[in-house]
């Protein structure tokens, strides 16, 4: 094997989109600073992420930064395609699982109690089975309660596969939040009567978009 | 997933079965859900009247109910439907609607109407606290309306459901978009130590302080640039037989500084005095000739 | 999610690119033909793949055809980059290695008797062959003794990899030795001799057979 000098920018990019090709998981700034002798500061390295990413602009690969580091992924207008190399296609989440990850994601850490409060049924141990398997949520503690009930919260996977670098980059809770949060939140200390103007609730009347969504996603699942 | 749905509608866990787990409710029993009485019953009790605004025809009852993720969904659909202000929820009609759907799903299937019974009996309560007259907070002054904590729940769950529905869309590793990771190459053999020249070093004063106990004498640090030219001079020579003299010099190459000239010189005086080469001279002004000792004796290449 | 329509040829060696970058398992012609709608002929294929194979020539990664398909793989020049990533210790070379190799750097050219009289204790055949089989020492004469010794020296190669131009560049010793010289005796007492006759035995050491001179150098670079 010849060994392998680098002297130019580009060797060093080379180098970076090897191992970036090849990893298995994201790889953190921290680890992609282990590939080099030559300790460059961090300004340099985004220098040389920035120009890789570039690089590949336009391709049907394309490099991103998620919670746990960088990574190269497929851009989703060619999952139609690659979609016809795999025998079945991956299940999409059935409304109770999507619900009880929104509720971990939004408000974790929560005890299945709080789950099933919100949701107002009970939730089967299959739905926490299934997001625990696939490596979004896991257990963070117990509260302090009778039972000591399991804490939940959501893992780096489960931001890195739906693309977030945070918690932060969740997508924000709907403009109810705006209303609830204006006028509803003295409820929750004093619970007095919500105001009951006809003009305020409009907004929020108006038939909300999200049944479509989930109307489409079940039928194609 | 299969299995998680299957599950979820097994029945003791009180989940209705989700929209993408088509469990028809049974035909035979659908059938005598069917032609129920127009009037919907409440307990038995018949209801006077169907409030016009919550009407759904009976035969929609089933594809309906499926769709229902708990009495909160089904709540908030009856109120979406009918364009209600969530704020103001006339709770005499919503019970009644309610209660006829419940009545309904007992009838397909009592197992799973257990979250729904309890969401009926609250219902219920709030609407008979309404009819009463309200409690005046000492500290507000503000009568406490008996929906608030049903409102408080509807909204949540309502921002919740929205929630759920961004995050599936929201692109999915393995659904929407692939990990690219590609292949090591097979010809990578076993890994090979790592070698510093920091470990060198180590090792090699190491091994002076151990020679210097044993021997009692120190060995001498030798200018370590004459010896890679003794070793660079005994390749050249290696095979060839007698070299003339001048060619073990590097006049053009990277080692031709005056230095490494000097050095290149040296390190074949040191090579004769250790007894590795041999150095010829037919006579003087000749060319001057060198020979590895223990190459095999070419002819002398004139 | 925009949908996308394939034109020219360069869209489909996207399509072709991104699939291949993203399969788990290489991919047969067959497998690739299910890509696209249109049916081109196995010429045109090959035409895709070689014109693929060239664009990706000089980086770190290349497409290969195997028994089983095409796939992309890291060339093995870079694996010594791709190595540092992982978190497994990468194997060391024994005491005996590493001693005889700092003889022949250091004092070349030297006859398996010089090292043996450094060292000590007899120097086994398979130290020679471990270090002749890196391709970091060589012979490169004989010394006109009794038996002809053959003369070690260190390779180009060795200066290479150790990153070094010349030998002048290894690290000079002189004031070291001095401050050991300082400081040696007590310490001399508490490292006695490694036995010798088990590490002589095997080239490579097993990461808990590590000797001190090694477990201090590996925490310190």
């Amino acid at each position: 094997m010849t060994n392998l000098t680098l002297y130019r920018p580009e060797d060093y990019k080379k180098v970076l989109e090897a191992a970036l090709l090849a990893a298995p998981e994201p790889l953190s700034l921290a680890e992609l600073k282990k590939l080099f002798d030559e300790e460059f500061d961090d300004e340099t390295w985004r220098t040389l992420l920035d120009d890789l990413k570039r690089d590949w602009a336009g391709r049907g690969v394309e490099l991103v930064q998620l919670a746990s580091g960088w990574r190269f992924q497929t851009r989703p207008e060619y999952q139609v395609f690659l979609d016809r190399l795999k025998n079945e296609k991956p299940p999409r989440y059935s409304r109770a699982v999507m619900e009880t990850l929104a509720i971990i994601a939004y408000r974790q850490p929560v005890t299945r109690g709080d789950i099933e409060e919100i949701r107002g049924v009970a939730v089967s141990p299959n739905v926490l089975k299934t997001l625990e398997g696939r490596g979004w949520i896991d257990t963070v503690g117990h509260r302090d309660s009778p039972g000591r009930p399991a804490l939940y919260a959501t893992t780096r996977k489960f931001l890195d596969d739906l693309g977030l670098r945070s918690l932060a980059e969740l997508p924000p809770l709907a403009e109810i939040e705006r209303i609830i949060d204006a006028q509803a939140r003295p409820t929750q200390e004093a619970h007095p009567a919500p105001p009951l103007q006809a003009d305020e609730s409009a907004a929020i009347a108006q038939p909300p978009a999200q049944s479509d969504a989930f109307a489409s996603a079940d039928a194609s699942g | 997933m299969e299995e998680t749905q299957k599950a979820g509608a097994g029945g003791n866990e009180g989940v209705l079965p989700g929209a993408d787990s088509p469990r028809k409710v049974g035909a035979g029993k659908t059938a005598s859900a069917s032609p129920a009485p127009h009037v919907p019953k409440l307990y038995g009790e018949p209801l006077p009247e169907l409030p016009r605004d919550l009407y759904i025809p009976p035969d929609a009852l089933e594809v309906i109910l499926e769709a229902f993720e708990g009495p909160l969904d089904l709540l908030l659909y009856l109120i979406r439907k009918a364009n209600i202000n969530i704020l103001d929820i006339p709770m005499a009609p919503l019970t009644a609607q309610y209660l006829d759907y419940v009545e309904a799903m007992r009838r397909s299937n009592l197992e799973l109407a257990a979250d729904y019974l309890l969401m009926a009996a609250m219902l219920l309560e709030i609407k008979s606290r309404m009819l009463l007259p309200r409690p005046t907070k000492t500290d507000s002054g503000e009568p406490e309306d008996p929906r608030a904590e049903l409102v408080r729940r509807l909204m949540e769950y309502e921002r919740i459901k929205l929630a759920a529905a961004r995050l599936d869309a929201l692109p999915q590793a393995g659904r929407d978009f692939e990990w690219v990771t590609v292949w090591l190459a097979d010809k990578v053999g076993q890994r090979q130590p790592e070698v510093s020249v920091h470990d060198l070093q180590l090792v090699w004063l190491s091994l002076m302080q151990k020679a210097r106990v044993r021997q009692h004498h120190r060995i001498r640090r030798e200018e370590l640039s004459v010896r890679e030219h003794m070793g660079i001079i005994l390749r050249k020579l290696q095979g060839r037989g007698y070299v003339v003299f001048e060619e073990l010099f590097e006049l053009d190459g990277v080692h031709s500084s005056v230095a490494a000239l000097v050095v290149s010189f040296l390190a074949i005086l040191e090579l004769a005095r250790e007894r590795l080469v041999e150095i010829v001279q037919s006579e003087a002004l000749a060319p001057i000739y060198v020979k590895s000792v223990h190459d095999e004796p070419h002819a002398l290449q004139a």
